[in-house]
This record gives structure tokens, C-alpha cells and sequence, in this order.
């Protein structure tokens, strides 16, 4: 009973995924003859081949290899800065409560909650009063902006789960801020800190809108890049190219989750839980 | 000097189009480098308005022809090109001259445009009235009268895709072949009001309702699809701009043979002067300024305009060029070009943001069979009134 | 309290401090004087102000008023690490992530003591605490009582005369309390240094200290020897505090050198205090009831309720003139519930309390 | 005896200054982006910026032109109707399946993956995948429809009624499986004891799950809200992606409105009034949440 | 064990109860028979698979062999509400968001009860456990004390002859602890229904318990009244396990009627038991050990290390033959570091074990 209801749930979360593989898989002749449901009659790594490295954007035939570098260039220094800054927050609100320090907090949650269209346009102005304007370092910023507040909401939780007296014995052994940030906190934060960067390397990876306003085309990343080509309108529509595509775009946070998932979930009830 | 340069032709003609110009470019020693973003202008043109008020421009960018870059030039941040311009007598050569003064801003020029697209023609499947055993209508009225029979052969007499803007060209359609070049000037171009509640719009109002009735039951989203149901013989008609042309041919089809082209829905010699555009941002180096007006020059010169327009499908911005290489269809857009009625796109003459709406408001008159001619009427008086 | 000794006596010192979470006061004008060398137990029940008075001597929390001095210095604003305190807490906050000799380790090296003073301290500390064999072990792997072992090794490196305990045994089961207990009190002889230890646990106070500071809602009731606590508290919530079972109390009156109740007359010569006439309860602890084998007193007759036996000794419940009334014997008897007993009360070593003002009189 | 230095009181800026200083980045972005941010976006929303932001205020009109345009209006009731869904699917969905995998059951982990996995994809994927799959033409409809059953129909996205449906299937697919881990990590952390009492009481399962369990998970539900609304109010992408606002206007939402205001229709006055209007909602939803959350209790 | 009962007088009965956790056999072949009334307490350390019998009993674990009867019926497979039981667990378990009313009555409803009988059986949980003033609180508003009240009144609503207990007071703190295990102990005596109370303090054991089954690794080691595992543990294990401090052991060897050790020789004439000539183990509790006020032992004599007061009595730590001994004196004059004492041993009270097998002689 239990496992049919499971069985049946889960069939119906892999049907997309199944339904993209096989359809990456076959030739377009075959894709209009049918069922997306059946397996290729002859498989054909062509639209893998063609998503990589030969789909074109506008006169750019490089495919996708181009915006995953990219990808990596963005997302590695965005999960990093805004996994410190966020965690660096978590504590002093957690364990150096100081005047204000809440009211901060609030309305940085508040700020979860707004729209990023919002904030676009002013976004432009002050980066490009920062001079940041169109540089990665710019993104980097952005990312770490928008990921703040649950972020930090995060490491709050969790690092206010940790004992107050660990803390109180690192400041008797004479250690400061920052020591007992690097020497004690973040050793025990590893739970969090995978969270933390499936959260982040998910969502900067995935981000579209970010990656195409703040940016400018030698630096778009790889969703960028796969709007590009599957939003490409001629006559026929290359399905399989498109879906060879969106599998590669999203292969490197499946790759995270399908290593770390269960370091998510301990980490999720160690850290989100306990409001 | 290598010169980074934005737009949002992504499509297979369409780049290759581009890459015409960049060739040409090239071949002048600069380096055309491409920056294509694709998904049309709503996902590109806030990058490029992002990217020039941002402080990071690029060389040069594609604009639609009209208002959507008056803003950057009046703040500044575009460059003129007249002296390009003057010296070189653009004003001379586009043809027709309302293009170029799209691009004009207090005088000064400050935009290339560098191709036409008329959006008012209707386009037919022959197969598809062979099927159903009738004759290829002549005009909008036969086609009328020819839709009960296409019905019956389980044919969907018009097909409009779901897209706003697609049930805007209806519009602009009707009121320009029906109700005349005239009223649709006062509309559009003078937002007169009044011309509204004319006696000429009633008979384009019905002709709206008419095209509502053939059009229900046509259930495709993208205005490719649609045309690949006419390519297919699955639909009778579809309302599109002449961009269409590029899908029939990538399909292999020869115009008047498999299919037919109506320019301003068989009623009236008419075309519309949409069209692309680029403009330049103003940068401080004196080389880019140097390659930027090369950039000009070339997008404008002759033999780019026949290599890049034959591409593209569309007509070249100026008189004296000759399309050898043309095919029928085009062929009867340069001759009404050259010879007939020439309207404004609504791109030149609507903002935007009413354009936008107008196509909000066509695609709902289309879903919504209870909405009446009256809802439309107040609806566009109400968009015409707020953009005078 | 000792106000003659000069500073270089006293330990750590403590003038009007208080402390305010934003509008409650939770400690109200608390002083101290503690000598050097002194073992000094801060009990009372739980929010009664203890852990709070013990950050404030770390350094822990920032006082709202007075001042603390340590071994003659003000360092009412010193960091924690400046102050010369080591402490050891309940959850014994070890660092999970290092052995024991980094946890031991890990103050001296933020204090940059060279690498062989380090080693040398470490030494000497496990050593002491016999934790030698398991230097290298992280501290999950470590029992209950080994772990507290290292957490008061870490006090101990610090080599520092101020010790500070926040109930380092509630953690551990009944046995090993006892045994660390007993650890504890014989490091104290060791080392000699001025240790405040903070529980609500009374037998590891009346154990421990030499002198107790008996707290309830952040004001110090009294502060004295076990011994005296135990004889002479100075009122109600003292006595009542105290035992275990509590001290017994009975309501009478004092008149002619006799204290009244229910038409009963105790003789008070012996009482060890200045009775006066007029209302005033009695308190008795269990230990100090005695069955009546003569007959010297005016008959105090109750009847038994329940008797708990508990190897060594017994609780016998007693039901005296409709109040519960606990008598603690060595005598492992059984008596059946309703057995009558005759009692008879070692007034030396009962109290006598003003009703109004709850004072010992 | 005591000397003199250490005695003074220190300032109170300068307590706890590291702790400052590190809060630096996050006092900034509070109070830059998310309330400067905003404060200009509600100034603004009060001129008639076009392309690029002015400021020659008009007053309200922004306003009207927004509640009386018929988009505006659809994009609300969608949110409205999307929101809805989602909140009660993704609950019911997520807690009965985090109900079923706290079950000890086998391949607990496998299954885990499996509904968490849509999760780490991004939007765009989800929409292109689901738009596809609801093709009539050749999606499941088709499919149906070639097991023998001619007249079936389920194609929401070619609908205008029910395209929210559509949206909302896809939606659920991705993130059932984030509401359901974080569930199920509450479930974890129910102590077993309570498990034993009920089942002393007799008290049947469901009715356990119902009235003893929910209770007590409800600070993971209010976490999980917070996260799945925050979600709602901002989708955007999907929309995009699966139905781009289509057919017509019919599954437009309130972010995509005020995306096409500002960029498509180089109408930004009217794009700050209708993200004003958000705002606006928003805070009325949020601030009392935040309030109760983080200012009213204290942690001990 | 009696094994003569009749049916109706045994109201829980456990045969070759056996529970393993996949290849770890926790329970290895645990029989009891308990009579209708008996408080029964399981004691032993941790892990010792107390918990693991109760929650057999109460159906909320498999068993993997054996039997269990309650009343006379078998009930081995029914489901816990089946068994005719009530339970009280360590962290109380009350349905947090229901008020204390809503958890007495929520078994009840289940049990579909008219609403007049719940009422009334809420009423009489209420009043024997005094909970009346709080029944619309929620358990959040409760003091620990309370809260255990509650828990034990949703045991009580269901009106059943068999209570179980898990460790139902060690989250208490040591005051509440003890004033709640008096409570109990007159619940018990009040409803007169049988218990079965698991704990690992030796003092809730020996003052609650009729009989104590005392459980190391799944085993019970004894299973007898408290005074008899107190005066006559069957082994070391339980003589070591029961007593604080511990029981003192001695190694030397029998001979002649009197046990050798060091030289000395004590009398075994007293000894309550068999001693056998050989090698043994003499144990003897602090407070069976006196100082030697007459010379009729042969001279024992010991060095203070340390002693322990404790208000009612005194514990001294003295050194014997180089071992800690530790002695239990209701006197409470100090003595000092380093005095001698010499010791008296009640033989008749002391125990000796055979250090091969371990067990009493
Ligand atoms: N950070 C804080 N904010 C507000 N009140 C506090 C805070 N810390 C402690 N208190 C209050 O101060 C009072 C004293 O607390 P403290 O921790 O000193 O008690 P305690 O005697 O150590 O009790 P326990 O035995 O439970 O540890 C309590 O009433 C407590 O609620
Ligand atoms: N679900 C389980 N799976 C595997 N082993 C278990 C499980 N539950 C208990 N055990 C093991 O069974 C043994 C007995 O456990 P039990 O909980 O009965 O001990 P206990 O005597 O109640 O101890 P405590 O005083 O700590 O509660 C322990 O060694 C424990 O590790
Ligand atoms: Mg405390
Ligand atoms: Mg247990």
C-alpha cells in the first residue's frame, strides 16, 4: 500500500526526466512520427553532440560549452561570497546579539519576499555607480544580495541550535569574533553548509533573470545560453536538441543533490526546522 | 576595431542575415562581434537598455524602428549619426522617408534602419482550398466566403497563434485594407478619437468579428506554428507579417504555387513600413566612434542591403537597390513600396507601451467570443488617448 | 560578611551588582567577598540568578551596575580571556571537532604560550584529572564523566587562581555525580585555588562549599558555611530550601520559655537563639525528630503514612495534627501505616521563624 | 588597590564592534536594496517614467491605469488561484508523502532523491518539460487518445480556463519535493514517546497525523509557507517558460506584468506601481509574520 | 520465583520473553510473574534493556520470542490500547497543542466513551492527582511537576489494572524528584492497581519498589524485594549497582570461619549466609562499617583522605591497605586529613562473593 502510492508518485516525478532523455535521444524524423513516451527506435547521441558544442546563438555555434564555463565562473564565487557573508551574519545575529541586529533581520526577511523585478532597475544604478556594472563581479554581488535572506535565516537557526556554552568557553579560552567563527563555528556548521550550497549552487545556477541583466554576452551563463536555443523560432522546432540541452543545463545540480541528498535533508532538519 | 554588437535574430534566416552584415563588416578590418540574446525583444531590449544605462554599452544594438529608443537619445546616451548621415545623403536614399525619420530626433539622425517589414498581408494555403475543392480566394471577401467550405473539409479557415501581438496584425490589417489608408493615418498616426466611432471602422469592426468567427477554434501558440499549419495545408489562412515568407521557404515552398500572398488582404495595394534598426551608443573612444560609423555605412550600403534583406525576407530601406533575387511575394511588396500606399508601422507611430496593450486587447476580443466591437472600440480609444 | 581583609586576600569581590534583561532585574544588588583559596557554592532553584551571576564574573555578560574585582583588579569591563578565570559548564562545551589535548590546547595557543609551556601545562592537567590515555580521543569519544574531566583539565591549563563551575554535574547520572563530587572537592585540596560553583543540587552544596550563597530571585539570602545553613538558617525559604526531606514547620506560639501548639508545650532553654513571645512556627528537620523513649516531653503523638525505605535509612511520613510531618531514622523498622508514634524534637538544633517577616528569631 | 584602567564603562558602539562590522554587509543590503530599493521603486511609481526613470510626478494615475487594465486584473486573479492551489497541494502532497517515507521504509533515500530531484532544476527546465508533456498534439492528450479514448482532452495550456492548472501541475512537480523534505526533517524531530501515547490511547494513524502531529509540526509549516509563498509571489520564470503569459493573456501573473511593463512596454511608471502593489500586499502579509517571528519572542 | 500462584492472582506474567534488534539480542530470555497490586521497578543502567521490557509489555515492540499474559489472557500480539494498560513516559509525551483536559480525554473519545463517563473519569483523575485548577491550560504552562501529573492522570482515565512506567521523574529536578516519588508511592497505595516502573536510580528503587528486578545486558540479575538485593545481592554486579557510595570489597580468603585479608582476621560467625574456605571477596556497605569502639576485631585501621558532610550525616573517604573506603556516619564531627580510625565491620549485614563466579555465598 505504502510502496504502491510510493511507486506511483514517484513514476510520475520521472516521467519528465524520462520523457527528456528519450526524447534527447531520437532523431527529429522520429519526434514528429510519435509518442514521446516510447524509447528511440534508434538512439542518437546527435542532439547531445549538437547541444554541447554546435547549437547556435544568433552567429555564436559553440552550443552550450561556452555558457557552462561561464556557469562555473559565476556560480563558484557567488555560492562561496554569499555563503561566508550569510553565515558570517547568522553568527553575530545568533551569538552577538546587538542592538538593532533583529530589526536587520526583519526586513532583510522581508526583502525575501519582494519581486526581483523590483529590484532590477535600481540594481542597475548602483552597479553601475560601483563601477561593477557588466562585470562578474557584479553578478557575484547581485547573487549574493538576493541570497542573503535565507541564507542567513539559515544560519541563524542553526547556529543558535548549537550550544551557547561552546561559544561562552571559546571567549573564557580568549578567542575573538572571528576566531571562534573560523575555529569553532564553522567546523560544526558542515550540515548547514551543505544546505547552503545545494540552496546556492541550484539557485545560481539556475538563475536566468540575473545571468542576462547583469551581464553581457561573453559572460552569459549556461541557462542564458539554453533560452538562446530553445527560444530560437524557425520552422521546426529541434526538440531533441532542446531537451539534450536542458538536461546538460541542469546536469550539475542534479549531480549535487544525487551526492549530497542526505547530508540535505539532516542538514534541512538541523538548520530550517527548528524556527 | 572590434565592435560588440546586440539584437535578437537567433532564428536560422535571421542569423544568417546577420552574419551578411558582419561579413561586410569585417571585410572593412574591423571585428563584428556578435552578441545575439534571444526570445525577442522582450527578453533582449531590457539587457540592451540595462547595458547602456548601466554604464557598460555596447557598439552598437538593434532597435525597433520608432519610439523605444527616444528615451536613450534624450538622455544622452545614444550618438548621432548625422554627420554619417548628411554626408553620405541618407535622406536621399531611404525610401520610403518616413523610415528614416523614425530616426530622427530633433533633427538629427540617429539610427541606421536597415530593412522594411510590411505587416499587412494575408497568406494562403493552396493545398488547403484544393482540398476542399474550392478556388485560392483573390481577396479577404472570398476568403469569407470560401471559409464554410474549408470548415467542412476539417480545415481551420484562420489561424492565429495565441501571441498578443499576432491578433494586433488582425487589426491593423483590417483597418488599413477596410476601413483605408486614410483612417488608419488618423488613428494610429494622429490618434484621432474620433475616427474611431467612424462609419468606414464599422465595416473593419465587422470584418474583426468576422475574422473572430473564422479564427475560433485555432489552437496553436507561436506564430511559426500557425504558419506551419498553412504550410501544411491544415489552415486556409493566417494574418502575418512578411516574415513569414522566410518559414515557407525554409519548407521548400514556392510562392503562388503552393502558396498565395495578399498584400493588404487582396483589397488594397498597401504595405506597412515596420522595420529594424540600429543605433549607437555614445562611447567616449575615438576608434569605436570610428568603426561605429563604418559599421553605419556598410549596414546601409547597397550590396549589404540586397545581401541582408534577401536573407531575411524583408525589403531593403532604399529605392535604388534592385532584388534580382526576390521572389513573387516580395516582388509585389517592393512594387506597392515603390508605387502604392505606404502606412506606418505601429512601432513608429505607438509607444510601446500602447502597442503592447492594443495587443492585449485584440488577443482578448479574440479568446472571448462574448466580447463585444463596442469593448474593442473603448478599449483603443482609451490606449490612443492616454499615449497622445 | 568579612569586610576587614585586605585586597590581597580577597579573591574576587563583587559590590552592588546588578543586572537587567531589558525591564525584569534579575540580579538586585548582589556582594561578595571571597577569600583566596575559598570554595564557594552559589545554590538556589532554577531562575534563581546563578548562571547569571557567574557570566557576569567571567566576563560573560555585561553587567548593568557595580563592580566585580578579581584578586584586587576591577575588571568589571575586562574580555573574558583578560580576567584569570577558568570555567567549566554543565554541557561541558568541549569542542567537538578537536581531541582532547586540542580542547586543552586551544586557550593556550590564542594566548601564544610557547609550544613546550603548552605541553608542560597539558601534562601536569591530565595528570592531575588522569585523563592521560585518552589525549587523542575526540570528545565523542569519551563517557560522560571523562568528558567533564577534560572540561575542568581545560579550566585548568589556564593556570589561573579563579575557577567558575556552572553545574558541572547535572549532566551525569546519580553515581557518577557522586563520584565526580568527591573529585571535585579533592581538586580543590589540591590545587588551593578560589573556586565558585554554581548548582541547585544541596548535597553537592553542603559537600563542597566552605561557604554557601544561597540565592532566590537574584538576592542573596545568606551566604555562610554549610554547618550554619544548615543550623541556623535565617529564614522561612532558607530552612524550607535546605534538606531533604524539608525541615518540618509547625505553627504555635512562643510564651514563658515554651513554644505552643494544639495544647503541647516544648521546652525552648536549649534553643540556640533569642526567642520572644508571641506567634511563631517552628522548624524541625526530620533528622533531628527522635522516637520518645522517655517521656521528658509533652506527648507528640502522629501517625505514620508511608515509610520509605532506603537501605541505609528510612523516611517515615507522619501525620501530625492533620499536617504531613517527615521523620528521618537509621532504623530500618517497618511500621505499618496507622502505627502510632510518640516523638520527641532536639531543640537545639530546631529553628524558630518570626510568621511577618519569615527571620530566624 | 585597583588600578585605574579598565574601570571606566565603555561606549556601547564599541561593544561588540566585530560583530558590527561583520553585520555590515547585511545592514547594507537591508537597508540599500531592500529598503531603498523599494522606497525608490513607490517614489517612482508616482511618475510617468518610461524608459528610463523620470521624475515629473503625475500623481495617481499609474494607479488607475493599472486597476483598470484587464491584464493586471487576470494576473491577480491568477496569482490568486495558483497561490491557492499551490499552498494546498503542495501541504496535502508534501506532508502525506513525508508521512509515507517516515514510515521506516525501505529505499527511503531512493525515494527521496526521486521527489526531491525536480527541485534542483531550474524553472525554465521545469516549464519547457511540462510544456511538452501538455502538448496536445503530441504530449499525454495524444497519447490517451491513442490508447483508444478519442475524445479525451487535457490540454490546459491550449486552454485559457484552466492553463493555471497547467502552470500549477508543473509548479507542484518541482516543488512538492522541497516541502515534503522539510516536513519530513520536522517529522524526524517528533519525539518518539508521543508516538508510543497515542498508540497506548488508540488512537488511529490518521487521526494521530491529524490532530497530534500537524500541531506540532506547525513551526515547519510556518517555515515551509514562508519559503513556498515567498515562491508564489515571485513566479515568473515558469510562466515564461511553459505558457509565456499564453493563450493570450490568460495565465499572466503579477510578476510578468510587471516585467512586460517595464521593459516591453518601456513603461516603467506603470511597472513601479504594479510592483508597488506587490509590495504592498506583501507587507501586509509578511509584516505581522515577521513581527510575531522575530520581535515579539525572545530566544532564552 | 512463586510459581504457585493461580491465574487470577498474577496479573502480569513475562515467559521466555526474547527481543532482538536485527542481530543484536537485546532481551534474552526474561521471565517475571508480578501479582495483582505489586509495584515492581526495573532497574539497571543504561541500556540494560529496561525500556525494551516495558515497551514489550506494552505492545509497542514485537517480541521475538516468549509470552506475556496480563490477567490471566495472553496478549503477546494484541495492540497496545488492547492490553489493558496505561503508561507514563520520561518526556511526558502530552499532545502539546491539546489542554490537559483534551489529553486525558483523548484515549477516551478514541475509545468512543460517552461524554457524561469521560467527564466523570477526568473528574476522579483530576482529584486524586490535583491537576482540577489547570485542566483548560495547555502543557506548555506547566511546571515539570505538573506536567508529570498529567501524564500520569491520562495513564489513570483509562481505568486499567496494569500502570507502566518509563523513567517517568529523571527529568525532574532532585527536590521535585523526591516530593513526586512520595506521590506516587500514595497513588500506588491508593488505587492498589499493579506497576511497572522502570528507572535507573537506586533510590526511586529501593523506595518504591515491592520487588526490584534488577537487569544488566537483557538478563535480570535478581528479582527480589529491596531490602533483600540491599542485604543479600545475589552477585557482585548487584551489590556494586545498588548503594551510594558503593559497597566496599575486600579481596582475602575464608579459612577457619573467618575471612583473611592483610594480615587481619575478621569472625564469620554472623555472616548470614554459606562461606565456603577459599579465596573470596568480603563487601561490606559504609554504613555497616562503625568506628571500632571496643577492640573485639582484630585492629582494622584507616587514614582519612576526605569527608563528605552532608547536613543529617557524614560520609568519610578513608584509605585501607591503600583502597578507598568509604565510610557512612550519621556523626557529623569532622575529621581532619590523615587522622586514624580503626573500623568496626556488622558482619551480619556484610556479603561475600566468590571471585570466580561472582556470586554470593
Ligand atoms: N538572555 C536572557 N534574556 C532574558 N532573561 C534572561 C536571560 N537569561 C536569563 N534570563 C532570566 O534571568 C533569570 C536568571 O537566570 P539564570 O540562568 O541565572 O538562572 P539559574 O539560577 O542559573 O537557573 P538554572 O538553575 O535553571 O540554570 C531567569 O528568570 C531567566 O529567565
Ligand atoms: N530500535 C532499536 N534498534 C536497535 N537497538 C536498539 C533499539 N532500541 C534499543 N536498542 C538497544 O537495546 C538495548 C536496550 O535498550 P533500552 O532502551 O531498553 O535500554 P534502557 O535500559 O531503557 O536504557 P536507558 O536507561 O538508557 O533508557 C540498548 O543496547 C539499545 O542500544
Ligand atoms: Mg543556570
Ligand atoms: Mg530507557
Amino acid at each position: 500500500m505504502i510502496y504502491g502510492t510510493l511507486i506511483v508518485v514517484a513514476l510520475y516525478y520521472l516521467v519528465p526526466l524520462y520523457v527528456m532523455v528519450m526524447t534527447s535521444l531520437k532523431g527529429l524524423p522520429e519526434i514528429r512520427l510519435g509518442n514521446i513516451f516510447s524509447p528511440p527506435v534508434e538512439a542518437t547521441f546527435q542532439p547531445w553532440v549538437k547541444a554541447w558544442a554546435e547549437a547556435c546563438t544568433g552567429l555564436n555555434c559553440d552550443g552550450l560549452q561556452r555558457g557552462f564555463w561561464n556557469s562555473v565562473r559565476i556560480t563558484v564565487p557567488s555560492v562561496l561570497l554569499s555563503i561566508l557573508i550569510a553565515s558570517i551574519n547568522g553568527y553575530a545575529l545568533a551569538n552577538w546579539k546587538f542592538k538593532g541586529a533583529e530589526f536587520f533581520f526583519a526586513v532583510l526577511m522581508i526583502g525575501a519576499f519582494i519581486p526581483y523585478q523590483v529590484m532590477i532597475y535600481p540594481m542597475v544604478i548602483l552597479l553601475r555607480e560601483l563601477g561593477l556594472y557588466g562585470s562578474l563581479t557584479g553578478l557575484v554581488l547581485v547573487h549574493t544580495v538576493f541570497g542573503m535572506p535565507i541564507l542567513t535565516l539559515l544560519f541563524r537557526n542553526y547556529f543558535a541550535t548549537l550550544p551557547d556554552e561552546l561559544f561562552k568557553a571559546a571567549r573564557v579560552d580568549g578567542t575573538g569574533f572571528w576566531g571562534i567563527y573560523f575555529r569553532i563555528m564553522l567546523p560544526l556548521s558542515l550540515p548547514i553548509f551543505v544546505v547552503a550550497v545545494i540552496l546556492q549552487v541550484t539557485g545560481i545556477w539556475n538563475d536566468f533573470l540575473f545571468g542576462v541583466v547583469y551581464t553581457k554576452p561573453e559572460y552569459y551563463p549556461m541557462t542564458v545560453q539554453l533560452n538562446n536555443i530553445v527560444n530560437t523560432t524557425t520552422g521546426v522546432r529541434e526538440y531533441n536538441v532542446n531537451m539534450a540541452a536542458t538536461i546538460l543545463t541542469g546536469l550539475v545540480p542534479l549531480l549535487i543533490y544525487f551526492v549530497s541528498g542526505r547530508l540535505f535533508v539532516r542538514g534541512i532538519a538541523a538548520g530550517a526546522v527548528k524556527g | 576595431e572590434e565592435v560588440e554588437v546586440t539584437h535578437w535574430w537567433t532564428s536560422g534566416g535571421e542569423a544568417a542575415a546577420v552574419a551578411e552584415f558582419a561579413k561586410a563588416f569585417d571585410a572593412t578590418g574591423n571585428k563584428w562581434v556578435d552578441g545575439a540574446i534571444a526570445g525577442s525583444g522582450s527578453t533582449a531590449r531590457p539587457v540592451m537598455v540595462s547595458r547602456i544605462t548601466g554604464g557598460d554599452p555596447m557598439g552598437a544594438t538593434q532597435f525597433n524602428h520608432g519610439q523605444q529608443a527616444q528615451e536613450l537619445v534624450e538622455a544622452g546616451l545614444m550618438r548621432s549619426l548625422e554627420n554619417v548621415a548628411s554626408e553620405d545623403g541618407w535622406r536621399d536614399i531611404v525610401h520610403p522617408s518616413s523610415i528614416l525619420e523614425s530616426c530622427e530626433i530633433d533633427g538629427e539622425i540617429y539610427c541606421v534602419p536597415v530593412n522594411i517589414h510590411s505587416q499587412l498581408w494575408l497568406w494562403l494555403s493552396n493545398d488547403a482550398f484544393e482540398k476542399a475543392g474550392i478556388e485560392v480566394p483573390a481577396d479577404w471577401n472570398a476568403f469569407v466566403e470560401a471559409a464554410p467550405a474549408l470548415r467542412e473539409a476539417g480545415i481551420q479557415p484562420l489561424v492565429i497563434g495565441q501571441q498578443p501581438w499576432q491578433a494586433s496584425l488582425v487589426l491593423q490589417n483590417v483597418v488599413a485594407a477596410i476601413a483605408g489608408p486614410e483612417i488608419y493615418a488618423k488613428i494610429f498616426n494622429e490618434k484621432d478619437v474620433e475616427a474611431v466611432n467612424g462609419p468606414e471602422m464599422e465595416k473593419a469592426f465587422a470584418a474583426l468579428e468576422t475574422a473572430r468567427e473564422l479564427a475560433a477554434g485555432s489552437n496553436v501558440q507561436e506564430w511559426n506554428q500557425a504558419t506551419t499549419m498553412v504550410i501544411n495545408g491544415e489552415a486556409g489562412g493566417q494574418v502575418m507579417g512578411d516574415w513569414a515568407q522566410g518559414e515557407f521557404a525554409v519548407a521548400e515552398k514556392v510562392a503562388g504555387e503552393d502558396y498565395t500572398c495578399l498584400p493588404g488582404l487582396g483589397l488594397a495595394d498597401i504595405v506597412s513600413t515596420g522595420g529594424d534598426a540600429f543605433y549607437f551608443p555614445a562611447i567616449e573612444d575615438p576608434e569605436i566612434t570610428a568603426a561605429q560609423e563604418e559599421l553605419a555605412r556598410v549596414m546601409i550600403s547597397p550590396e549589404a542591403q540586397v545581401a541582408f534583406n534577401l536573407k531575411k525576407g524583408s525589403m531593403p530601406v532604399r529605392g535604388d537597390v534592385d532584388l534580382d533575387a526576390a521572389n513573387d511575394c516580395m516582388r509585389k511588396g517592393l512594387d506597392i513600396l515603390a508605387n502604392g500606399t505606404v502606412v506606418d508601422g505601429l512601432d513608429q507611430v505607438l509607444s510601446a507601451d500602447a502597442g503592447n496593450q492594443l495587443a492585449d486587447l485584440m488577443i482578448q476580443f479574440f479568446n472571448q467570443p462574448d466580447m463585444s466591437v463596442d469593448d474593442v472600440k473603448e478599449g483603443l480609444i482609451g490606449i490612443l488617448e492616454y499615449d497622445s | 560578611m568579612d569586610q576587614t581583609q585586605s585586597a590581597t586576600e580577597t579573591s574576587l569581590s563583587i559590590k552592588g551588582l546588578q543586572l537587567s534583561f531589558g525591564a525584569v532585574q534579575v540580579l538586585k544588588d548582589v556582594n561578595m567577598d571571597i577569600r583566596q583559596g575559598e570554595f564557594i557554592v552559589l545554590l538556589g532553584g532554577s531562575g534563581s540568578g546563578k548562571s547569571t551571576i557567574l557570566n557576569c564574573i567571567a566576563g560573560l555578560l555585561d553587567v548593568s551596575d557595580g563592580q566585580i574585582f578579581i584578586n584586587g583588579r576591577n575588571v568589571t569591563w575586562d574580555e573574558p580571556k583578560d580576567r584569570g578565570i577558568g570555567m567549566v559548564f554543565q554541557s561541558y562545551a568541549l569542542y567537538p571537532q578537536m581531541s582532547v589535548r586540542g580542547n586543552l590546547a586551544f586557550g593556550l595557543k590564542n594566548a601564544r604560550l610557547p609550544r613546550d609551556e603548552i605541553a608542560k601545562r597539558i601534562g601536569r592537567a591530565a595528570g592531575i584529572l588522569q585523563i592521560e590515555d585518552y589525549l587523542d580521543r575526540k570528545p565523542a569519544a569519551l563517557s560522560g564523566g571523562q568528558r567533564q574531566r577534560v572540561a575542568i583539565g581545560r579550566a585548568l591549563v589556564r593556570d589561573v587562581d579563579l575557577f567558575l563551575f556552572d553545574e558541572p554535574l547535572s549532566n551525569l547520572d546519580a553515581k557518577l555525580r557522586a563520584e565526580l563530587r568527591v573529585e571535585i572537592k579533592r581538586l580543590h585540596e589540591t590545587l588551593g585555588n578560589t573556586m565558585v560553583y554554581v548548582t541547585h543540587d544541596q548535597i553537592e552544596a553542603m559537600t563542597l562549599a566552605d561557604r554557601i550563597a544561597l540565592l532566590r530571585d537574584g538576592v542573596i539570602q545568606q551566604f555562610a558555611s554549610p554547618e550554619e545553613i544548615y543550623r541556623k538558617p535565617v529564614n522561612l525559604y532558607v530552612a524550607g530550601f535546605i534538606g531533604s526531606p524539608s525541615m518540618n514547620f509547625i505553627s504555635g506560639e512562643i510564651a514563658g520559655g515554651q513554644f505552643r501548639f494544639n495544647g503541647r508545650a516544648i521546652n525552648l532553654d536549649r534553643y540556640d537563639g533569642a526567642p520572644r513571645d508571641g506567634v511563631a512556627i517552628l522548624g524541625i528537620r526530620p533528622e533531628h525528630t527522635d522516637f520518645d523513649t522517655g517521656s521528658s516531653e509533652a506527648g507528640i503523638e502522629a501517625i505514620v503514612e508511608l515509610q520509605e525505605h532506603m537501605g541505609a535509612e528510612s523516611i517515615i511520613y507522619l501525620r501530625l495534627d492533620g499536617q504531613r510531618f517527615a521523620l528521618r531514622t537509621p532504623d530500618d523498622t517497618h511500621y505499618p501505616e496507622g502505627t502510632r508514634l510518640s516523638l520527641s524534637f532536639d531543640i537545639a538544633r530546631a529553628s524558630l521563624f518570626d510568621p511577618q517577616s519569615e527571620l530566624r528569631l | 588597590m585597583a588600578k585605574a584602567n579598565g574601570s571606566g564603562r565603555p561606549s556601547r558602539l564599541f561593544r561588540n564592534l566585530n560583530a558590527k562590522i561583520a553585520a555590515i554587509p547585511m545592514i547594507l543590503t537591508a537597508m540599500v536594496v531592500f529598503v531603498g530599493f523599494s522606497l525608490w521603486t513607490v517614489v517612482y511609481s508616482f511618475t510617468k517614467s518610461g524608459l528610463l526613470p523620470r521624475l515629473d510626478f503625475v500623481g495617481l494615475i499609474q494607479y488607475e491605469r493599472l486597476w483598470s487594465n484587464t491584464k493586471w486584473l487576470i494576473s491577480i486573479q491568477n496569482l490568486v488561484v495558483f497561490g491557492a492551489c499551490m499552498l494546498i497541494f503542495s501541504f496535502v502532497i508534501g506532508f502525506v508523502l513525508a508521512c509515507l517515507l517516515d514510515q521506516k521504509i525501505r529505499f527511503e533515500g531512493v525515494f527521496r532523491t526521486i521527489l526531491l530531484y525536480p527541485f534542483a532544476l531550474s524553472f525554465v527546465v521545469t516549464g519547457v518539460v511540462w510544456q511538452w508533456i501538455l502538448n496536445p498534439d503530441f504530449g499525454f492528450q495524444s497519447i490517451v487518445r491513442a490508447a483508444g479514448w478519442e475524445s479525451f482532452t487535457f490540454d490546459p495550456l491550449n486552454n485559457g480556463k484552466i492553463v493555471m492548472f497547467g502552470v500549477v501541475i508543473a509548479a507542484l512537480w518541482q516543488g512538492t519535493g522541497f516541502v515534503m523534505v522539510l516536513l519530513l526533517a520536522g517529522l524526524r524531530g517528533i519525539d518518539e514517546e508521543i508516538w508510543k501515547a497515542t498508540r497506548i490511547d488508540g488512537v488511529p494513524a490518521w487521526k494521530t497525523y491529524l490532530f497530534v502531529i500537524v500541531p506540532m509540526l506547525r513551526p515547519v509549516f510556518v517555515t515551509a509557507l514562508v519559503i513556498v509563498t515567498a515562491g508564489i509571489v515571485k513566479v515568473y520564470d515558469l510562466v515564461v517558460a511553459q505558457t509565456n503569459g499564453g493563450p493570450g493573456i490568460s495565465s499572466e501573473v503579477p510578476a510578468k506584468y510587471v516585467y512586460d511593463q517595464m521593459f516591453l512596454n518601456q513603461n516603467l511608471g506603470q511597472g513601479f506601481a504594479a510592483s508597488t502593489m506587490m509590495l504592498v500586499t506583501v507587507a501586509i502579509i509578511i509584516i505581522p509574520w515577521a513581527y510575531l517571528e522575530f520581535g515579539g519572542r525572545k530566544r532564552g
